[in-house]
């Protein structure tokens, strides 16, 4: 796996996985604030499937980390009612697929509440979804299913890809006023980077993009499982004589037009990356927002590198489907470059 | 299966090992079961007992509630309402409910509940939003202790679980009745909402309004259960059936109810069995499903005459007080119809400002987009500002 | 409401109504084939809150048209097995937003069957779904899902906009081995065409835009309920001196890229209309695929005519959020007109 | 309302006016009430009276699962499954449920009855794909009458409702049984797939394995219910509870069901108590959440051990059908170990072929391009053609 380097930390600091950075941001953050309550499918006596609420409900007890019955519509039904009483749930979606049972409260309750109300009923809500291929999973264990989530006005929608990201943006999420759909890369949960966990990483703010490597010739825009990708691509462009910077969106929503546009102004050439499926997904937004905001600074149209538009396939097969690096170059190369010379 | 007479299963009891380890029953089956007939205090001997001055305050809020529900109907002819779906039949239900509940208890209505929230207390005009259109919820929930009225149906039952727990666990002794129809008890929403109620014992309250119609599907058509009721055991909790007509009944079960989960004793199911006079709204043709003899039968179960009636036999109701209920009720219809008629006054710029804490720079965009258009349309520079779509 | 022409009818035409053109596609298909069986919640006694399935339970019996419990991850759970059975379902959603409950069954199964199983088990399955809003329905009642549903491979999803496609399409969902989303612009359920009730309409293959109107300024791009809208505009641009071609998508899934593109190449400026919202919505692909092929032959960025990125407001406001007329009129005089003269 | 005397209920009996016209009970409940506790044959007198040769059948399918089940788990130490998930301890239950069928009959199994799917004929490396990873389904639904096995927990109930409900419109004596876990239970799907069923008559037979777990949450965070079979009641169907070790009760409670089913008597809802002794899978620590005196308990009351005691008792079972039992397991272990050491012989472009009849335009250009991709990495002119994301 990918090993992503984070902010160098102050003092002592030694490596730390993305998972345990979860786990962190929400010990850190049920600590400060006793309304914060952890629940979902085997998140208490097992700390859950992955691990991330490990030693959750030993240090806070039953009542803040719960063990649900196995039910995601309650799941996420129940704590929408929670939030209305003045708690900040966390909800885990044990995989992304098994999130689908919990689509109508998603999108019909938690992203409409505080719309329906004028702003009297805000509901701090964060639900956690692994997400995304690459690990091996069998059916309904790899989806990426970002593109519901954007399409519904309402939800902040945001996903990290290192793991001083994973802490900061896990507790800007739960410190937020407004429902968050927080989804994590499963094939990052081991991805590792020094850090102090006596000094907590810093809170990241929701909805800022960040440029995590410069560079001149084409901007790869792309974010969660795809950004160690997108920055293993533009180590190998070197050699074909590219330059090419990459932004990691970390917010879909709201999205950073301001940063994403000022790299794309530069360059002039940009390709979106990411994991789920091209057509109807994430990529066609930031294409066409991109290229009505930088027209007359591209020199080719946006691309897309992205998942096939199938079913995610079983694992013996999904190297075929996840946008790797030859994807990522071959887009590139047809930026049209002849064009420019 | 019809008979349990399975070949060998009659060998039984000759020889009963010990269960498996794993299994042991949690509740006592027998006490969740329902009675098999609905419970009535009407009529009966139970009447007598009962407390004259809730009686005649029940009376005022079924007489106010009927006439509510008219003059709510009456709001879509004249086009005040984009729709009103009628609880004329209902009213024992809607304000029992309302009753049943202390100030800090809080309210799960559907659709259909408005009357329950104005019994509460809820100005009808501000219940009114959703169904007039100028918001969906136009009230303060917290303030009133009123969950939004809810349109999809059965998906609020999760949100009284959840608020019922927080409350449990605060020590707060708030309790959450949630209301849902026979139809709504279909959905997998009512399921997952009674499960997780009885797994953590949170104070909830559940009625289920049964009108014997989901629009225009017949009771038959939604469920073979022996009663609604019936489902409280597969839950583990108390199912009762009580006559949806009888105010004096639903208020004693419904008060037995919240008084039982705030004392910790976890949710019950309540089945009120009724039966909607009115089509489903206004825009509906019930003459296409039912018959005008079966509506008669439930003119003559009337939840106002029923009650009426044992005030009457008891002397509790004379025509003074008769004629006051009434006025009081044109009054209330009165102030409703005027309040509707005045301009609701609306910012089309709300449009962008509750959607987020912070508006999104996207929204702001947006929303700067129409305050254009809008200050467009207020020069008189727009070729065609009226009209959808334009 | 908007009248729109439909193809002449042979002889003893009269004037139809869309609602009753996809009432005589089912009963058609009811009739052509016993394994056509229609249930929804009321689509039966009541012949559906629309009155589309009017009459088909009395001709066709209870069994053939069903009144189905109201539950919709029931009904098109079951509607799946059915199909497995060999038997062609056509599911009622009630409305828009009432189709939430089933997204599970949907994405998880419905799309994912024949995939699954390497064909051996294809679900012709119909799942109608009326949506969008303009009809002054109150909250959960306007929505416009299509962006979901496009971004779940293995579902086609397909709209009419005029009266004979209602029934043509209808229809072809029907035939078609695959399952299929056929949503059905409300709005337009009481718009009207000649036709010939003797002669029904011919089945339109499912995959093909058509051209509504040539034009040679610049492309609409629209379907379903926006089509009326986006062909008032094309006459109201006369009037600027603009000549706008209107594309009726009428299939969202397969994409007919060959008819679009061929008309953007022609006019060389496009805007997408939709009453979606526009971020993560359906315009957002569809530009970002335009850009892709056409760039060269593009004078300005392919717009956006979309929904606010807002829950769909009450009645009372409704009128400021839907695409109309002058916005988008607004949109094409921003197509960078004096670039090219 | 723990007990059942309200205030005023007492008084009841005296009055009794007829029930609202819209309600009467359409089901007798008790007759839909499970036993209160679980049905046992082995080490009764019922057993005596077990046809011989069924028990010894059923021995032997016992045997051949538990070994079917160990070399699963092997494989996935080798790397040649992707996960498993073992059904060690329940295999009465699995094979129960096969033997219970007809052949015309649908079983629709969730993802940890691949062994209920081999008892059926099953070839078990077609029955793998989806946990080897070579495919979802491996095999032809259709030609085996097994639904796909199903990953998202209840949501294969409603198919099999669904299935049953157009068999028997289309009169063909067809029966579906559909197998959940006792978590599944909570899902909405079961709650709607259960009711469709009781309102159709579908004939379907509902078997949950209570294992006592669902991975790590164990049945008391699930439900608050006497037992999972009295959710029956509910729907108006009849519920059974069952010793899920106990293959004799298993066998004769659901070929009851299936042939009431068959006969016209609707839908039967079976709770099998029974216990996982494996972890959830491989990948699973199930000391997070048990301990070892509670496996230990349940090894005691082991379903092979049941039936072998029953059947040398007997003197059914002598060492020599013993050993052939062990060797025919050992068998069959052996060819699949054989078998699933081979290549499968994948095609990537499948991955088009399927998705829908005839693949798009847009799926056709993907496929070119995956195409032109794997004929380079065959020409070897790619730079990093293995690794994932690669
Ligand atoms: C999830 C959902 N599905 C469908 C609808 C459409 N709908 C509105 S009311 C109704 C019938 C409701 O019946 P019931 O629950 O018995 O309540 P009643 O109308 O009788 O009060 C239906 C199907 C809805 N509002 N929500
Ligand atoms: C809808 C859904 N939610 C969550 C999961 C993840 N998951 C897989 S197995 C399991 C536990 C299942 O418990 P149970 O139903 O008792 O079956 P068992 O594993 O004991 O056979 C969970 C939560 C899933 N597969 N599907
Ligand atoms: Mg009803
Ligand atoms: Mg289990």
């Amino acid at each position: 796996m990918t090993t992503v380097a984070a902010k160098p930390a102050a003092v002592a600091a030694k490596p730390a996985t993305m998972a345990q950075a979860l786990g962190r941001a929400l010990r850190d953050a049920m600590a400060e604030d006793p309304a914060v309550h952890v629940m979902g499918e085997d998140v208490g006596t097992l700390g859950g499937v992955f691990r991330i609420t490990d030693g959750l409900a030993g240090e806070f007890g039953d009542d803040r980390c719960t063990d649900t019955p196995l039910a995601e519509a309650g799941i996420l039904g129940t704590a929408v009612g929670m939030a209305m009483y003045g708690l900040r749930p966390v909800v885990e979606m044990q995989f992304d697929a098994f999130a689908y049972p919990a689509f109508e409260q998603l999108v019909s309750h938690v992203a409409r509440m505080r719309n329906r109300t004028k702003g009297r009923m805000p509901l701090p809500l964060t639900v956690r979804v692994p997400y995304g291929g690459g690990i091996g999973g069998v059916e309904h264990h790899s989806d990426s299913s970002e593109a519901y989530y954007m399409a519904t006005p309402g939800l902040h929608v945001v996903t990290p890809s290192t793991v001083a990201d994973a802490y900061g943006l896990l507790r800007a999420a739960i410190a937020s006023d407004d429902p968050v759909v927080f989804l994590e890369p499963k094939r990052l949960y081991w991805s590792k980077a020094d850090w102090n966990p006596e000094h907590p990483l810093a809170v990241e703010p929701i909805g800022r993009a960040v440029v995590r490597r410069s560079g001149r010739s084409a901007t790869l825009i792309t974010y969660g499982p795809s950004v160690p990708v997108c920055l293993e691509a533009a180590e190998a462009a070197r050699a074909e004589g590219w330059d090419l910077e990459v932004v990691d969106l970390r917010s879909l929503v709201p999205f950073d037009d301001e940063t994403v546009c000022a790299s794309v102004r530069r360059t002039g050439r940009a390709v979106v990356v990411h994991e789920s499926g091209g057509f109807g997904g994430p990529g066609g937004e930031i294409a066409a927002r991109v290229t009505e905001r930088c027209f007359h600074h591209l020199e080719a149209p946006v691309l897309r590198v992205a998942g096939f538009d199938i079913p995610y396939p079983p694992p013996m097969l999904e190297r075929h489907h996840l946008p790797g690096v030859d994807r990522i170059l071959d887009a590139v190369a047809r930026l049209q470059w002849e064009a420019e010379s | 299966m019809k008979s349990r007479s399975l070949t060998v299963m009659d060998q039984r009891g000759t020889y009963r090992p010990a269960p498996p380890p794993a299994w042991q029953p949690r509740t006592d089956a027998a006490p969740l079961l329902p009675d098999a007939e609905p419970y009535r205090v009407l009529g009966t001997e139970a009447a007598r007992q009962a407390d004259p001055g809730l009686l005649r305050r029940l009376y005022a809020e079924l007489v106010r509630g009927r006439r509510y529900n008219a003059q709510a109907t009456a709001l879509t002819k004249q086009g005040r309402l984009a729709v009103y779906p009628s609880s004329t039949g209902q009213e024992a239900c809607q304000v029992a409910a309302a009753l049943a509940l202390e100030d800090r208890d809080w309210l799960f209505p559907s659709y259909r509940d408005t009357l329950a929230a104005i019994a509460r207390g809820l100005d009808p005009v501000q219940a009114l939003s959703l169904l007039r259109g100028d918001w969906h919820t136009g009230y303060d929930p917290r303030e009133h202790r009123i969950a939004p009225l809810c349109t999809p149906l059965a998906t609020q039952l999760p949100h009284a679980v959840g608020l019922a727990h927080a409350a449990r666990l605060k020590g707060d002794g708030v309790v959450a009745l949630a209301m849902v129809g026979d139809g709504g008890t279909s959905e997998g929403d009512f399921h997952e909402a009674l499960n997780f109620a009885a797994v953590w014992q949170a104070p909830v309250v559940f009625l289920v309004q049964n009108n014997g119609f989901a629009i225009s599907v017949p009771l038959a058509k939604q469920t073979a259960a022996p009663s609604l009721a019936h489902k409280a055991v597969g839950y583990g909790m108390p199912g009762r059936l009580v006559d949806g007509n009888d105010a004096a009944a639903l208020h004693e079960v419904l008060t037995e109810a919240v008084r039982h989960a705030r004392a910790g004793g976890g949710p019950t199911l309540v089945e009120a069995v009724t039966y909607r006079i009115d089509a489903h709204t206004n825009a509906d043709d019930a003459t296409r499903y039912r018959g005008d003899a079966e509506v008669q039968a439930w003119r003559d179960h009337d939840p106002i005459a029923l009650l009426a009636r044992e005030l009457t036999e008891r002397g509790l109701l004379d025509e003074e007080a008769v004629r006051k209920a009434r006025d009081d009720a044109e009054a209330v219809a009165a102030d409703l119809r005027a309040r509707m008629n005045q301009d609701p006054g609306l910012d089309p710029m709300d449009l962008f400002a509750h959607v987020y804490a912070e508006p999104t720079p996207q929204l702001r965009e947006q929303a700067a987009q129409l305050r254009a258009e809008l200050d467009a349309e207020a020069e008189g520079t727009a070729t065609t500002p009226e009209g959808t779509g334009r």
